[in-house]
């Protein structure tokens, strides 16, 4: 009633910003091959252990495969960051103000053992959610007021926020708990019992920790739906776990496993030559671009300790991190200099500012460097041979300014040396250090490391006990409210919250308010290329890199869709077992 | 020298392993004392203008030689060489390399194998082997000397008066043994580095802490045994003091265990130097040592030769050490004679 | 030895109190409890425990969501948590109750058999540690049957024969074996022996094939063997050199007291009297320190090979639980381990008397 | 009849080089089936080291033979495979060591010790070898035998475990029996059981004997030939008769005619009291169950009283096992016991270890093993200067050379042995170590254990004579134990006769020796005296 004045949307599908790319009637993914033969099995490996199959509550891992064997409301395609396609919705019905949406179900919708999907399955996971979810399950849903089963077929939620549409898109992911399965059975606590599978496989067979086995659903009621034709093809996937990377590794190469995506530079580049298997061609070895926009990743300064409060030191300091010389001796050169907030996407500033983004910032002109309107701004770059000197020159000069001079080879100011720590989480990173500490080092600055263990890291971090560490943000495009949290003046007083290094600046939070409170997605993205300069001119953090690619490795037996989708590499749902190939292979191999 | 100790010496000779052994360990220790003289990326003597310079004990900025920076020269930077290669020369050690120095020279993504420039090839951040070996050797064998002299001077005693005087003494001393055993080493570590800063010295004291429970049982129950011989009656009846009854009568036979272990002690605390690193209270990050070798060898396979180093020197070491072990042993056998 | 032994067992009490007394004063002094391990982990930041030992996949990259985004890990990076919600978890985890009660909770509980439950599995302590007992009690069981199968023979062989080339040799062979690292060697067992480069002889990981339960008992014995065998060779290749070196040196110890001398001339051939006379002479370290040597290989030595393996045993457990400050699993493996150490060095030392009769542990007045 | 043993040019050495010894420097004997032959000579001559050549005991390859052959029964002992030395070790030759205190396998019970060889050589089964166990135990006078199965070697007496070793050596009833001076800790009337069971095998069984001994009434009695050691060499071999009667060399002649003589040093009216004691006991748990419960004890001093004075000597003899070294341990407060003791003038029993320190430089000890009392990885010199430092009696290096020089000679030691350690020495030579030690301290009250029992005729009186002298000069009292009545007599004015852990008589010594009440002590005085005419009985026939 309270709604009826307001124009409401009916659709099968919704985009967080805009419409979505595909079209009601479209016949398949265009990412998707319709004819794709199905069977098959394959083995993939997984890292770590599991012990539970309950992902709502806290305790217990399981395994993130799990998402295999069930459907939600709605889901996204490859081809797109923020945007649902109705699977066990039909369609959706949501007012101009975003203050409610409506699911409407589809009525053949059933579990794996026969029982209907309804409405009600959805309240109970909401409920469940609420009641004793994970606290990060619960913060995801924090923004719904309410839920409400209008009838077997039509599901309400509310929301405590207006004109907005991530809450929307997040309710949207929500898959069913089959009650009747649950009945009988205490959702608080861990499972290692399968429920029955609203999606298209199901668990056959799990060794807690060791492995799990999905098989396709015979009648698996959607295999029909336009979103879900030529997808899911191999009949079987079996997940065995390592608890040692390097293992898994030799697993693969020793053809335990079928398929891999390499995440490590070092094993792309040097790990797989002298395998036999790869010369012969047996294992393939693919770059498939990966235009997932990606947080940013670099040093973050504490700004609330000198000399990290004086923009000169700070940029100072980012001319004497070599990321070519990195690049090229410990980098495998696999990386992307970050030069963004936003990298790997276009919400993140290119090139001179354009008009658009100068008429946001020309009202804080005097709150910004001046360079900043006339310039792009790129990191420094240097010529990749380890010696910096140009770099130090520049250096050395804003130091001076800043009032630090040399004395015996040493960097001071008030007859105190410049030293500062980098705090560590991850032994990995200090080969990243190392270099920059060496540079600092021949300007005369004292650095050091430090690597603590997760607890402790957390507890410093959360009282900015630290001088300089090096993180990476999540980002979630399009950029949103989190950025108060990440950059936002209120944040950096705030014990324990994401802008740890203390960014204060008035002009970042005028800018974050325009995007947190953009209509469109064009006005949204002019305000993020804005923000993205005034933080990067301003040298809060120095930025470090991006990997814009995915290396993926397999064993010879696969067929996959020319087009693969924007956002991923489509395995495993878009590929399919090549019964030649395979046989090939095998024929091979023995 | 009285003949005893003379024939001491001469049985210690008489077993030439153990002999050698102690000289190559000797030279291999000298050698890594001195690492700064064979291992440097500053060269030793530099004549510039008709004057001479000593980089390695002083610190010279670049202005020194006509450079433009007043912070300390980067010697292997060439434009610094060829300033002063100008007007002067320099004098580089056996191996140009200090335990930090990155190597940027290399044709690849470090670690790169052995070349002419770094005979073992570099670690993971382009440093060249040779130096943080040698490097590392200083710190490990130092740190494991002291460590092990400490927690074995501690748990020898403590393991030889509980076994000596046995009774309340021998109770409550295991009682308080088992609850230190029992002490949450990881945690301890933990809070202590979040109060103090890591160190040589820091370390050393609390791995002390920890490990001088290591020879108490064994000791204690050579101890036990020992005090019933009927020699240790006879000293009580000379009137020994019982310190005197437990170090010069019981100790040197009952020593077995303590002389077995010794080495594995030592060569062991170089490893535990690096379990603690990622406590972030290992020694700083950077700091060249063996067991950070180690590490390297395990996160880098595609790069045996790390891993073949590290285990090379840890091997290398731990043999001659349990060989010069075993001619001690000799030397203080009385029933062993050289034949010579 | 009857007042002794019940003198013992009753210090136990105290001594385990005490432990679990110091221990949990410890612990709360550490900063970070398993609440910023858990927010850690949700702000993605949490580097996993074993990370350290197992070498992580990733590259130089800072913690974070790795490039997928699972809706697992859509956390929005702390925006800063509701404060509401951490309350909540130190509910949970008991932390809203004074230190005195949770302590005293505790060890009313355990003195009940009452281990509690994990804070990050839903599983409780007991059955947690029952679960990893078959991969420990393998691993230490074969290891410690073997090393002592070995090493014991082979140093008192190089002791008959000091000095000769097969005391030079063998020791370098074991002293060699001690300096591999297990891990490094545990590697290149897998390269060597299961990976696709050279051999494919052995499994990579695992206790037992999937299906198992389905074979017939021999199958079982064979299945068990083949996959125990590259952890228990990776396990026992460091073992040798200091058992072999403790058996040599107190071999030579004994080897030419006078009882020797009688030993012989009674006619006994040299293999009897090194086992018959020199043996219980010279292994009182060796034998009465097996107990507790037993128990350092079943719940510690293996961390790595676990690791290593994809084998889950207490070496395991026991770590990740101090690393994610997962307490009630900590002190119930704690109390129970310290438990069965003491009782297992009350054992060790009644052994001393058994194998030495002169031995006792009184004091001397005299 | 061919010999049995034949031992040709037999040469032994220790070391190499420079430190070379040559113990041995070339015997040569023979020894015909069922022959008993003797061997003596001076302490340290190389009598053990021959002895133990037979069976290639010897510690090689630190010992070796330069030169020479043994043969035993056509075989050659010294080049024979380890096969053949097993079979004939044990099994055909029977060795009963020198140093019975420290030959025992110190963990192995007794019962083990002795079936051990029964079980390696004659097939017997567990129950067998038992029965024939407490058989040999029984006949080498060992009481309550079934008791004593159990026992390890250190809860029993010097004599106890002798007898052990000569059951454990006779046990196979063996073709040779080599004994090294069997009969060094037993009293006279066990000690002549054990002859009679020796000379009753010989003529059973034709059991060849090859015994070392300095006890020359032994040798007289047992011996067919006799050989003479000194130095390494023989310098006198014949008849027991020829011998006795008609000395060559004039070692030899030397040797039958040292005898402990003289008188005991004459007492002082009126000497104060060094020690008395009363109502002594020490008892010694028998335990036994899994928890090693006490359920009985051993007697082994059960309520003695003693008291000496200054410059006097008490005997103390007695059966085997009858509580003598208790006796004396306890009086010096190093074995834990019941009863008043008093130490000029103070009551010392309940002092504790600290306290009583500071007399331990005026209370000696010889005990009565030497070798288990030496610290092994210490030198002589260190040994037996061990208490000059420990009571500061002296603080000048030189001055503690001179007098550990002089200590060892006194006793008849070489300077030089003070570099050595004590398992390069022969037992007579640890003997006189002991003595050593105990005397360069100069003390007033000393315990002395059997401390002439490995010690030849010549070297024994040297030693009684130094011991009579010193008591002359600092008016030392001795308590004296002794099997070796005639040093007793030779030594003491008082005799204590113990049997049992109690006092069967006390009284001066002409009164103990010449009008003995007690039964017991009758039979001990008889069988010394009867010793001594079997023995005379020997030489005539
Ligand atoms: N530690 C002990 N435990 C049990 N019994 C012991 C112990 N020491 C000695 N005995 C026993 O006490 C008794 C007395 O022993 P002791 O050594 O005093 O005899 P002894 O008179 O010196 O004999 P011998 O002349 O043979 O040396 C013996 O029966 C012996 O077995
Ligand atoms: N292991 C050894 N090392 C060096 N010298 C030894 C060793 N054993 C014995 N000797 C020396 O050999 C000589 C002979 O010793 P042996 O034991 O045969 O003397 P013995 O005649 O039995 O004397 P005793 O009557 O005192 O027992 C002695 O001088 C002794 O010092
Ligand atoms: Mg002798
Ligand atoms: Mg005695």
């Amino acid at each position: 009633p309270a709604h009826a004045a307001q124009n409401v949307t009916k659709s099968w599908s919704m985009a967080e910003f805009g419409t979505p790319l595909y079209k009601d009637g479209i016949d398949h993914w265009p990412y998707a091959n319709p004819d794709a033969p199905k069977g098959g099995e394959i083995v993939l490996g997984a890292f770590g252990s599991f012990d539970s199959l309950n992902i709502y509550i806290l305790k217990g891992e399981w395994p993130p495969s799990l998402g295999l064997t069930s459907d939600s409301l709605m889901a996204n395609s490859g081809d797109e960051l923020a945007s649902n396609y109705g699977v066990i919705a039909e369609s959706v019905e949501y007012p101009d103000d975003k203050s409610w949406i409506i699911f409407n179900l589809r009525a053949d919708a059933h579990y794996e053992d026969g029982v209907q999907i309804t409405a009600a399955d959805f309240a109970f996971s909401f409920d469940t959610i609420r009641e004793h979810g994970r606290p990060f399950l619960r913060s995801f849903y924090a923004d719904v007021e309410a839920v409400e089963v209008l009838n077997d077929l039509r599901l309400k939620f509310t929301m405590k926020t207006r004109n907005n549409m991530k809450p929307l898109m997040n309710v949207a992911g929500i898959a069913p708990l089959p009650r009747h399965h649950w009945k009988t059975r205490d959702i608080t606590k861990t499972t290692l019992e399968p429920e029955p599978a609203s999606g298209a496989y199901k668990i056959v067979s799990l060794d807690a920790g060791r492995s799990i086995t999905y098989e396709l659903v015979d009648d698996y009621w959607g295999k029909d739906l336009a979103i879900n034709r030529g997808l899911d093809n191999i009949k079987r996937i079996r997940f065995e776990y390592y608890r040692d990377d390097g293992v898994m590794f030799e697993a693969f190469k020793s053809g335990a496993i079928d398929f891999r995506q390499e995440n490590s530079s070092k094993r792309w580049a040097t790990g797989y030559e002298d395998s036999p298997a790869v010369k012969k061609g047996e294992i393939v070895r693919r770059r498939v671009p990966d235009e997932t926009p990606q947080g940013i990743q670099a040093f973050f300064f504490n700004l609330r300790r000198a000399p990290f409060d004086d923009i000169r030191v700070r940029e100072a300091i980012g001319l004497l991190f070599d990321f070519e010389a990195t690049q090229r001796t410990v980098l495998y050169g696999e990386y992307q200099r970050t030069a963004s907030y936003f990298p790997n996407s276009d919400f993140g500033a290119a090139g001179e500012p354009t008009p658009a983004e100068l008429e946001l910032l020309t009202p804080f002109r005097d709150q910004l460097p001046d360079a900043l309107f006339r310039r792009p701004f790129t990191p420094p770059k240097t010529d990749g041979s380890g010696r910096i000197r140009k770099q130090l020159r520049r250096a050395l000069q804003l130091l001076k300014s800043a009032g630090w001079s040399t004395q015996g080879g040493k960097l001071v100011r008030d007859g105190k040396q410049m030293t500062f720590e980098f705090l560590l989480v991850s032994p990995t990173m200090e080969r990243l250090v190392a270099p920059f500490v060496q540079n600092l080092k021949r300007a005369g600055i004292e650095a050091s490391m430090r690597i603590v263990d997760s607890s402790q890291y957390q507890v410093r971090i959360d009282d900015f006990d630290f001088d300089m560490v090096t993180v990476r943000l999540n980002f979630f495009p399009p950029p949103g409210p989190e950025l108060r949290s990440y950059y936002g003046s209120d944040a950096a007083g705030v014990r324990g919250s994401a802008n740890m290094g203390g960014i204060k600046n008035p002009v970042v939070d005028a800018l974050i308010e325009k995007i947190v409170s953009a209509k469109d997605l064009e006005t949204l993205k002019v305000a993020s290329r804005a923000l993205d300069r005034v933080l990067l001119w301003n040298h809060y953090v120095i930025p470090q890199f991006y990997v814009d690619n995915e290396r993926i490795v397999y064993w010879d037996k696969f067929g996959y869709p020319e087009r693969k989708p924007r956002y991923s590499t489509g395995f495993p749902t878009t590929w399919w077992i090549d019964k030649q190939r395979a046989a090939k292979l095998t024929l091979q191999r023995n | 020298m009285t003949p005893l100790n003379r024939r001491r010496l001469n049985n210690f000779r008489a077993n030439r392993r153990g002999y050698w052994s102690l000289w190559i360990f000797t030279a291999l220790f000298i050698v890594a004392l001195l690492a700064e003289l064979v291992a440097n990326d500053r060269p030793l003597l530099v004549s510039f203008k008709g004057e001479l310079y000593f980089p390695v004990l002083k610190v010279y900025p670049e202005t020194a030689f006509g450079g433009e920076f007043e912070t300390q020269a980067d010697y292997r930077d060439p434009y610094v060489q060829e300033l002063i290669e100008a007007d002067g020369w320099l004098l580089w050690p056996l191996i140009p390399f200090s335990y930090t120095t990155i190597n940027y020279d290399l044709p690849e993504s470090a670690p790169s194998p052995p070349t002419a420039d770094n005979w073992l090839g570099t670690d993971d951040q382009g440093r060249d082997v040779v130096a943080r070996v040698i490097y590392g050797l200083r710190i490990s064998v130092l740190f494991g000397l002291a460590l092990t002299l400490m927690s074995s001077v501690i748990g020898v005693v403590a393991g030889a008066v509980q076994g000596f005087f046995g009774g309340k003494v021998d109770l409550l001393g295991q009682r308080f043994i088992e609850i230190w055993q029992g002490l949450p080493v990881l945690y301890i570590l933990i809070i202590a580095a979040s109060i103090v800063q890591p160190g040589f010295f820091t370390l050393l004291f609390l791995m002390t802490l920890f490990s001088w429970t290591a020879l108490v049982g064994v000791v204690r129950a050579e101890f036990l045994r020992a005090r019933n011989f009927e020699y240790v009656r006879a000293a009580r009846a000379l009137g020994v003091a019982n310190w005197t009854i437990m170090f010069r009568h019981l100790l040197p036979n009952a020593m077995v265990a303590t002389l077995t272990f010794l080495p594995f002690i030592l060569s062991g605390s170089v490893t535990t130097l690096t379990a603690l690193d990622f406590l972030g209270l290992g020694l700083p990050p950077g700091s060249a040592s063996l067991g950070e070798l180690l590490n390297q060898g395990k996160n880098n396979l595609q790069a045996p030769w790390l891993g073949f180093t590290a285990f090379l020197i840890l091997s290398i070491m731990l043999s001659l050490l349990v060989f010069i072990g075993e001619a001690v042993r000799d030397a203080f056998d009385p029933r062993k004679v050289s034949g010579g | 030895m009857l007042a002794y032994t019940i003198r013992r067992l009753l210090l136990i009490i105290p001594t385990l109190v005490g432990i679990m007394v110091v221990n949990f004063l410890i612990v709360q002094l550490a900063p970070g409890g398993p609440v910023e391990q858990l927010l850690a982990e949700m702000s993605g930041q949490a580097v996993e425990a074993t990370a350290r030992v197992a070498g992580e996949g990733g590259d130089v990259q800072s913690g974070g969501a790795g490039g997928k985004q699972t809706q697992q890990s859509q956390y929005r990076g702390a925006q800063g948590l509701d404060p509401a919600i951490i309350a909540e978890i130190e509910r949970d985890f008991g932390f809203d109750k004074p230190m005195h009660e949770r302590f005293l909770s505790m060890m009313w509980n355990y003195v009940r058999f009452d281990f509690g439950t994990s804070y990050f599995r839903d599983e409780a302590v007991i059955d947690l540690v029952l679960d990893k007992m078959p991969v420990s009690i393998s691993l230490g069981l074969w290891t410690t049957v073997l090393v002592y199968l070995i090493s014991i023979p082979l140093g008192i062989r190089k002791a008959v024969r000091d000095g000769t080339r097969f005391d030079v040799w063998t020791s370098g062979v074991v002293i060699v074996g001690y300096a591999i690292p297990s891990f490094l060697f545990a590697v290149l067992l897998i390269v060597v022996f299961a990976g696709g480069r050279f051999l494919d002889w052995f499994p990579l990981r695992g206790l037992v094939s999937p299906g198992w339960e389905s074979l017939a008992w021999y199958e079982q014995i064979i299945d068990y063997l083949w996959h125990i065998t590259l952890p228990v060779v990776a396990l026992v290749i460091g073992g040798f050199a200091g058992l072999t070196m403790l058996t040599k040196n107190s071999f030579l110890d004994q080897i030419n007291m006078q009882y020797v001398q009688t030993a012989r001339a009674k006619g006994l051939n040299e293999q009897r009297v090194l086992y018959g006379h020199v043996f219980r002479n010279a292994m009182l370290i060796v034998i009465a320190g097996f107990p507790s040597a037993f128990i350092g290989i079943l719940f510690t030595g293996s961390l790595l090979i676990e690791v290593i393996f994809s084998l889950d045993g207490l070496g395991l457990l026991g770590f990740e639980a101090a690393l994610n400050r997962d307490y009630p699993v900590m002190f119930a493996t704690l109390f129970f381990f310290t438990l069965l150490g003491l009782v297992m060095q009350l054992i060790g030392d009644l052994m001393y008397h058994v194998i030495d009769p002169r031995i006792d542990f009184e004091a001397r007045d005299v | 009849m061919g010999a049995l043993l034949e031992i040709e040019d037999l040469q032994v050495s220790f070391g190499h080089g420079e430190r070379r010894q040559d113990a041995v420097r070339g015997v040569s004997m023979t020894l015909a089936k069922g022959e008993s032959v003797g061997l003596v000579g001076e302490s340290g001559s190389g009598k053990s080291v021959t002895a133990l050549s037979i069976l290639r005991l010897l510690p090689y390859p630190y010992a070796w033979h330069p030169g020479g052959r043994v043969r035993f029964d056509g075989v050659d002992v010294l080049q024979a495979p380890q096969a053949d030395l097993s079979d004939i070790r044990g099994g055909r030759i029977g060795m009963i060591f020198q140093e019975p205190m420290t030959s025992l396998n110190p963990l192995h019970s007794v019962e083990k010790q002795i079936a051990e060889t029964l079980l390696l050589h004659r097939q017997r089964t567990r129950t067998q070898a038992r029965a024939r166990v407490l058989e040999l135990l029984d006949l080498v006078g060992i009481q309550d035998a079934e008791q004593r199965l159990d026992a390890y070697p250190h809860q029993l007496s010097g004599g106890q475990r002798q007898r052990v070793m000569i059951a454990m050596a006779l046990a196979n009833e063996p073709e040779l029996l080599i004994a090294d001076e069997p009969t060094t800790a037993l009293d006279v009337t066990i000690q002549a059981q054990i002859l009679e069971l020796l000379l009753a095998l010989q003529q059973r069984m034709g059991m060849a004997l090859l015994l070392i001994t300095h006890d020359l009434g032994i040798v007289r009695k047992m011996a067919q030939r006799i050989y003479v050691m000194h130095q390494g060499r023989f310098v006198e071999e014949g008849s027991t008769q020829d011998i006795f009667e008609r000395p060559q060399h004039e070692y030899t002649q030397m040797l039958l005619a040292a005898e402990p003589k003289g008188e005991p040093v004459q007492q002082h009216e009126g000497a104060p009291l060094v020690l008395s004691a009363e109502d002594v006991r020490v008892w010694f748990p028998i335990k036994a169950g899994v928890f090693r419960r006490t359920v009985d004890h051993i007697k082994a001093v059960d309520g003695i009283s003693v008291s000496i004075c200054a410059g006097q000597t008490v005997g103390v003899v007695g059966e085997s096992g009858s509580g003598k070294t208790t006796l004396g341990m306890a009086l010096l407060r190093l074995e834990r016991s019941r009863g008043a003791i008093r130490y000029d003038g103070q009551t010392i029993s309940e002092y504790d270890f600290k306290a009583m320190r500071p007399l331990r430089r005026e209370m000696q000890v010889v005990f009565q093993d030497p070798f288990g009392s030496l610290s092994p990885r210490m030198s002589i010199g260190d040994i037996v200067a061990e208490g000059l430092e420990v009571h500061k009696l002296t603080s000048d290096p030189e001055q503690r050379e001179a007098m550990i020089v002089e200590a060892l000679e006194e006793v008849g030691l070489e300077a030089d042995s003070r570099f050595r350690y004590p398992h390069e020495f022969s037992g007579g030579q640890r003997q006189r170590i002991a003595i050593a030690r105990a005397m360069i301290l100069k003390p007033k009250f000393v315990v002395l254990d059997e401390p002439t029992s490995a010690l030849d005729m010549s070297v024994q009186a040297q030693i009684v004579d130094l011991l009579r002298e010193l008591q002359r000069k600092y008016r030392l009292a001795y308590l004296f134990i002794s099997h070796d009545l005639k040093v007793v007599r030779a030594l003491s004015d008082q005799v204590i006769v113990m049997r049992d852990g109690r006092i069967v008589e006390q009284g001066a010594v002409a009164q103990i020796f010449d009008a003995p009440q007690a039964e017991y002590t009758k039979a001990l005085i008889a069988a010394a005296f009867a010793m001594e005419t079997i023995a005379a009985g020997a030489v005539s026939t």
